[in-house]
Order: C-alpha cells, then structure tokens, then sequence
C-alpha cells in the first residue's frame, strides 16, 4: 500500500519530457518533487504563472509571488507571468498536456466529484470545474476508500459532480486504475504487496481485472 | 493625455452607492486593492454585491467588509479560510454565487471586450450548469455564460501613470487586468504613480483607456496567506 | 462651401476633452489637425495604439509603428501598445468615445455604405464594420453629392450596407445634420453662403429645416 | 524549460503541407513573418488558405506568395494595393473572403482561448451577416462567430528566448499575438532569440505554451508601405 508520496512517485512516470502540467492541491503537488531527471516539464499554475519553480528560501518570499493554492513560490528562467482570463484560456484551449488533481469521489464513467459535500461548508470549485471540462489528460490522485473504510471508485457519484465523462486514469494507495470509454475500471498495476481480490473488495464500481497484474514499479 | 488622478482613495470611491456591483481584484491576497477596501469600510457603503475570485479572510481583504457587513452577495469562484463568511453564510445573512474560476475571468474579459456571452465546457453536466443554455459545438457540450455587469471595477496594480496605463507585477496580476476592462467605472490604485511617457508602450497590461481613476495607495502591507518556504541547506 | 479641411475643422468643435477618438482613412484623419488647445485628446489606431502621434521627422520614420492606414506615425507619452483583439475589444465595449468616417452613402434612418461598390474590386471593410455596430457616437465626415451631383443623403442606401441605423450626425461641404431616430435628417448648420434651398436640393432622403438655421462657426 | 528552437524557417515549415490552413500575423507589411514567407515561397507549397488581416503588396508579404500562384483562398479584411491579388481574384484563380477586421482578430483569440464561438455586432445587417446566426442580447443584435481552425500560425516577434516566449515591438504586434494563441501549431520568427532568463516574466506578450518552434530571423527588410514625414522646419 502505497503513503501519498507513493503515490506522487508513481504518477511522476506519467509525465512524458516537453510536457505543460497543471498540478492541484494536495498529493498532485507532491508530483513537482519527483519528476525524472531529464524530463522537462513546465508548471501552470492556474492563477497566472507557466514555468512555477520551488519555494522560496526562507527570508526571500515575495508576497506578489504565489501559486494556485496561495502558497509562495519562484519563477524558473523562462517563466511567464499572464492574466487569469488568458490562463484558463490556455487551459481550454487544451495547451496544458497534463492535469493532475485530487477526488473525493470518481464513477466508472469518469465522472468526478471533488468540492463539494452537502450539509458542510462549500469553498467553492475554485479552477476545478474549468479543468476537469477542459484538460485532454487527466490523472486523478486519490484515497481508494475513504476514512469509514467505503470505497471512493463508485458506479456513479453520489456527491454534486465537478464534472462529467473526464476522468481516465487513476492512480491510488492501491492501485492504477484506467477508466474504459464503455464504463468501469480497468486494473493496471496493483500497489506493492496488494492482491486483485483486496483492490476489488475496495472498489464498487465495476471493476476488470486480467489474471496478471504487474506490482507497479516506483523507483 | 487625459489625466485620470485622483487624491487617494477616499475620493475614488466617493460615488459608490448602496446595492451596487463591485469587481475586486486579486487572488487571495495578492494584488487585492487595499486602499480601496479600506476606503469602502470607512465610508460604510452597504448591500454590496462583490464579485471576486475569492472573499478575503478574517481580518483582511474583503473581510475586511465581511465583519462591517457591509456585502450582500459574493460572487466567487473559492471563498475559504473565512469564519465570519461562514456564519454569515450559514445564517442567511450573506447571499453566495459560486462559478468556476475561468468561468469567473472570462466573463470579466467578455464585458470589457463587449461581448456579451461566451461559451464555456466549464461547469457541464453539473449543478452549475442548471437553468443555463448548453450548446453543442464539434461535439463537445459548452455553456453560455454572460458578461458580467458592474458598476465599478477595483484593481491594484505596480505602477501606474497620470493617464491610467497599468503595468502589474508577478502573479499580483491575476484578476486585476480583466476586471479592469469590464468595470463600468475602473479605479486603480498603484504602489508607483508616474508622469506619462515614464513606462514603455510596449509594456503597459492594461491601456489608461479602461481606467477612469487612478491614486497611488500607500501603506501596503501585502499579507501572505500561505508562507511556504524551503531551508538552504 | 467648405473643403475638407474647412469639414475637418467644423468635426474638430464636435470633439470633448477627454474623448478617445478614432479617425478613419481621409477628411478624419485631417482632424487631428484641428483639435482645439486645450482639449485632451487620445486617438486610437485600430490596429493596437492608443495614444496616436504626429508623423515622424523625416528619416525617423519606424517601420514597427504604423496606424491602420498603414502610415508611419508616432508615439505619445502616455501611449499604449496592445494586440487587435484588445484593440477591436475596446471598440465593441464602447471605450471610444468618438469615431469619425468617410461614407459613400448615408440613409435617413442611419444606414452607412462605405466599403463595396458592387462591379468593382472589393478592397475589404477593415475594421469600418466594427467601428459602425459598436461606437456609441458617430460622425461621418463625407461630400453631400457625388462626382454626378447626385446626392449622397439618400431615403435608403443603395451600395451594400457597412451597418444600420448606427450614424447619428453628418458634416458635409454643405452642413452639418444630425440623423432623427424616426427617420430623416435633421438640418442643423449651414455651411456659410450656402442656402437651406441649396442643402435641400442636394438631399435626396427626408430632410427637416427651421426656418432659421445657422452657419456654421468654424474658426 | 521546453527547448521549441528550430534550425531556421525550412526546418520550422518543413511540415506545412499543400491544402493547409495557414494564419500569418502582420498588419499591412508591418510585423509579417517574412523568413516563413520567403520558406514558403522556396518550398512551393500549394493551396493554401490563408488568414492574414491583408494580403502583402505585389512584391512583398503574402503578395510573394500570390505570385507564385500557392494560395487558394485568401481571408483578410482588406486585400487593396495588390495588381496580381486583382487578377487572381478577377479570373476566379483566387478565392477571397472579406470579413471585418475585429470579428478577424477574436476569432483567433477565440480559438487561443478555447471558445468555440463568439458573438459581435459587427456585420448586423450587412451581407457579412449572410447565413450566420443572429441573436439579442439586451435590445442589441450580434452574430455568432466561429472560432477559426488553422494548421499553422506564422507569427514574427522582437525577441524571444528558447522556450517560445515573445515579446513584440510596438505596432508590429497587432495580430501576432492572437494567431500565436490560435495556430494548431505555432511557429515564430524573432528578430532577436535570447535564452531562458533574458526575458522579464511580467513583460512576455506570448507565453511560450502557445509557441511550437521558434528562429531566429535573417535579413528583415520591414518595408514601409506608407512613407509618411513631417518636416523639421
């Protein structure tokens, strides 16, 4: 079973050199810190930046300098810096050729639900709704069950969707997981040690599983 | 040139009334016109629709006006890290229209480029979607979304010249030059106020030709919401 | 009767301080000549200025920096510098002020024809379409009668449309009208020995004079 | 940093295939891609449809392109000063279509922002208004219009550095940074390509996403269509 830098590791192979990323809050952020050395990967962060570096050093953070999820950051060489309109726009234009973002909840149809429980507090979709509608690949990043032990990979969601038909891969503690044009889950690598049987058990959706699942392979 | 300054902020806003829309820039934090929200609680203008990525904190931004209860409705893309928001929320006081953040940018651009609708994927197939028109086009659904209408824009940019041209700095730049464009009255506030002719043509973000008032703010403080940092070693 | 110059000047009193001007190719370009001390004014090149200068001293000339009539030109303090999207997107959003064009034809219900002559090559509209469906206030600097003597105030344009119903106010050789909202042309100066008799004459549409109209002041 | 350099203008265009849709920023001769033209021109392409605000003179810009009989149809929105465009057009050799200038550039910044469609009021009642979609919006009628789809754009900068990002000179900016944003793939020619750091972040026109290939050019003759003086006295 994999901890959220399992997971960001395995999902950093994906990244394919000369690629524009998109990273969400959360374990997506993790990814940044394990992309393969020779791989040049660009960062977006949606607020108006291409070309997102590391954090500050302490003592040099520069309050005009943040990220999506508001946190200081740097500029690399070749940075650029754009307005939000335009952004998004780059987004829905489909120049970003990776999204990767978190779930709370996603069906085998690729639906996705991620900002939203009824009775709680909403924050709000924030750039969510915007990317999952517009991003050609996206890798959602997720807890394969949830605390009360229910799995998250469901028929259909049952929380208000962020967006529709969008999702294809998965990567979680457990597993890599596609989701089939047709609907359901398609089993491509099992975690480290976790059987088939114990990822089926934990995934309501319909689940299709070969009789050799490789262990994935992280470093 | 036409001279677009004003004293300060106080008389920048002096004409916002009661129940109008405002446009605030920023995101989170950065780039947020704090001279101006300041002004607007000093002033005690009231039943305030505010459309802003996000809605301050607590103690800054447009929380700022959250605690003076001075805004109606929020119309934002992500409205976290605010209790007072929260219970104003929760108990009816405080009216909340969430719309996807590029959603939110484009319907800016859209009134300052006078176009009165654009078509967004955003939000299809979700409850954002409910009551609006869908249409489909090359086989992808998109929705139609409306420019917005506001009454006054407030921006912050860097610097700023006599005739309005603003010229933003890093990711301070965000909202600030959409909203910019579509406010029916913009008002810039900048941290550098310079004579025409001191900032390159080539330059300028936003033309002085949207920006119908401009002072230099003072006092700036800049708070940071999240401080993450790396250690040297 | 007034030359072009002498129509240029009486257009240059239309102007207020503090407008965004847009000049078309011809007499309106002859305008910023006479724009009045004292009267700040920005004019706007559709192609990405604001903020038009004077031509340049000979040998100075920039290849970079030219108007839409593809003439070097220069630059002003306070200039600004942007694409033709933005440029055209100030336009629609109606943040000129004033534009001022040339016309073939103008109907009595505010019609405009200036860009096809059916027979004839087609050079383009450029941006007169824009310019007409989205300025808030137009003034047509034109001749009243043609080479034939034909008027050019007709009850309905002949030659294909640039817009409709967009041009409110019309300096010719011979007056100044303004257009009604109900239709016709309003007669509201004269230019100085020209008789109302004249002007009706030289006006096929609907034309509608006091019995006192006065001449034009110019100077 | 994506490294997007290119040899020079045969390697960029190398690709571009007869029948192709092709943008070509510029307005009039100021800021065209003349190294792309002149590859073009050199690889003999045929064809093409181009979108390009004007069409060059008889000897220069598109027009060298017209010579050598490579475009089948032209859409701009002035095409004057050009004897051999005449001809063409005159013969039925040449195919044109003329739309209005501003519906031309947020067509473009249609496509670079992912809208499938726009709507302006420019054309309303013209012939330009001919078998499109017309809708109100608040008392006012707008035509629907389609984002274009091009192959390629051919956009010329100032400079710009390895990873695509440029920066343009004055009024040669006019329609480069909008088909940059619109090409399928973009190809750029700079008059001066620098590396990765030598370019400000907050003064990039063009972030080099929108950018496939870029080179440095050769030899620009930006020739002036326009001659116009004042004299010292």
């Amino acid at each position: 079973m994999l901890d959220k830098n399992g997971i960001a590791k395995r999902i950093a192979k994906e990244i394919k050199d000369g690629y524009y990323v998109n990273l969400g809050i959360g374990i997506p952020t993790l990814v940044a810190n394990y992309i393969p050395e020779g791989i040049n990967v660009v960062l977006q962060s949606e607020n108006g930046l291409l070309g997102m570096g590391p954090f500050p050093f302490e003592g040099e953070e520069d309050p005009d300098l943040i990220n999506a999820g508001k946190q200081t950051i740097t500029t690399l060489p070749g940075s650029s810096i754009f307005d939000s309109a335009m952004s998004f726009g780059m987004i829905r234009a489909q120049k970003i050729d990776l999204t990767i973002l978190g779930a709370m909840e996603v069906s085998e149809h690729g639906d996705i639900a991620n900002w939203k429980i009824p009775g709680k507090m909403v924050k709000g979709m924030g750039g969510a709704m915007d990317l999952v509608a517009s991003a050609k690949n996206i890798i959602v990043a997720m807890q394969h069950v949830n605390k009360a032990g229910e799995s998250k990979l469901l028929p259909s969601c049952t929380l208000p969707l962020t967006g529709v038909k969008c999702i294809k891969k998965i990567v979680t503690e457990l597993a890599v997981l596609d989701v089939l044009p047709e609907g359901g889950f398609k089993l491509l690598e099992r975690a480290p040690g976790v059987s088939v049987d114990f990822i089926r058990n934990a995934t309501a959706g319909k689940l299709f599983a070969s009789d050799d699942i490789p262990e994935m392979v992280i470093d | 040139m036409i001279n677009k300054v004003v004293a300060g902020p106080d008389e920048a806003i002096k004409d916002i009334h009661d129940g109008q829309t405002l446009m605030l820039g920023g995101f989170g934090l950065c780039g947020i016109p704090e001279n101006c929200i300041a002004a607007l609680v000093k002033k005690g203008v009231k039943n305030l629709t505010c459309i802003s990525n996000n809605a301050g904190v607590d103690d800054f931004g447009i929380g700022l006006m959250l605690q003076t209860r001075q805004v109606k409705k929020m119309i934002s893309s992500y409205v976290g890290e605010n209790a007072e928001f929260e219970r104003q929320l929760l108990s009816g006081e405080l009216e909340v229209e969430l719309i996807p953040q590029g959603t939110l940018a484009t319907r800016c651009m859209a009134a300052g480029y006078g176009m009165p609708a654009i078509f967004t994927p955003a939000g299809v197939g979700t409850e954002v979607a409910e009551g609006k028109e869908t249409r489909n086009f090359n086989g992808k659904d998109y929705l139609m979304e409306y420019a917005f209408d506001a009454d006054f824009a407030l921006v912050k940019a860097w610097k700023g010249d006599t005739a309005g041209n603003l010229i933003f700095r890093s990711t301070s730049r965000n909202f600030n030059p959409v909203m910019a464009m579509a406010g029916k009255v913009t008002i810039a506030e900048v941290e550098e106020l310079v004579e025409v002719g001191m900032l390159d043509p080539d330059h300028i973000h936003t033309p002085g030709v949207y920006v119908h008032r401009i002072f230099q703010g003072k006092n700036y403080e800049k708070r940071i919401e999240q401080r993450t940092v790396r250690s040297k070693s």
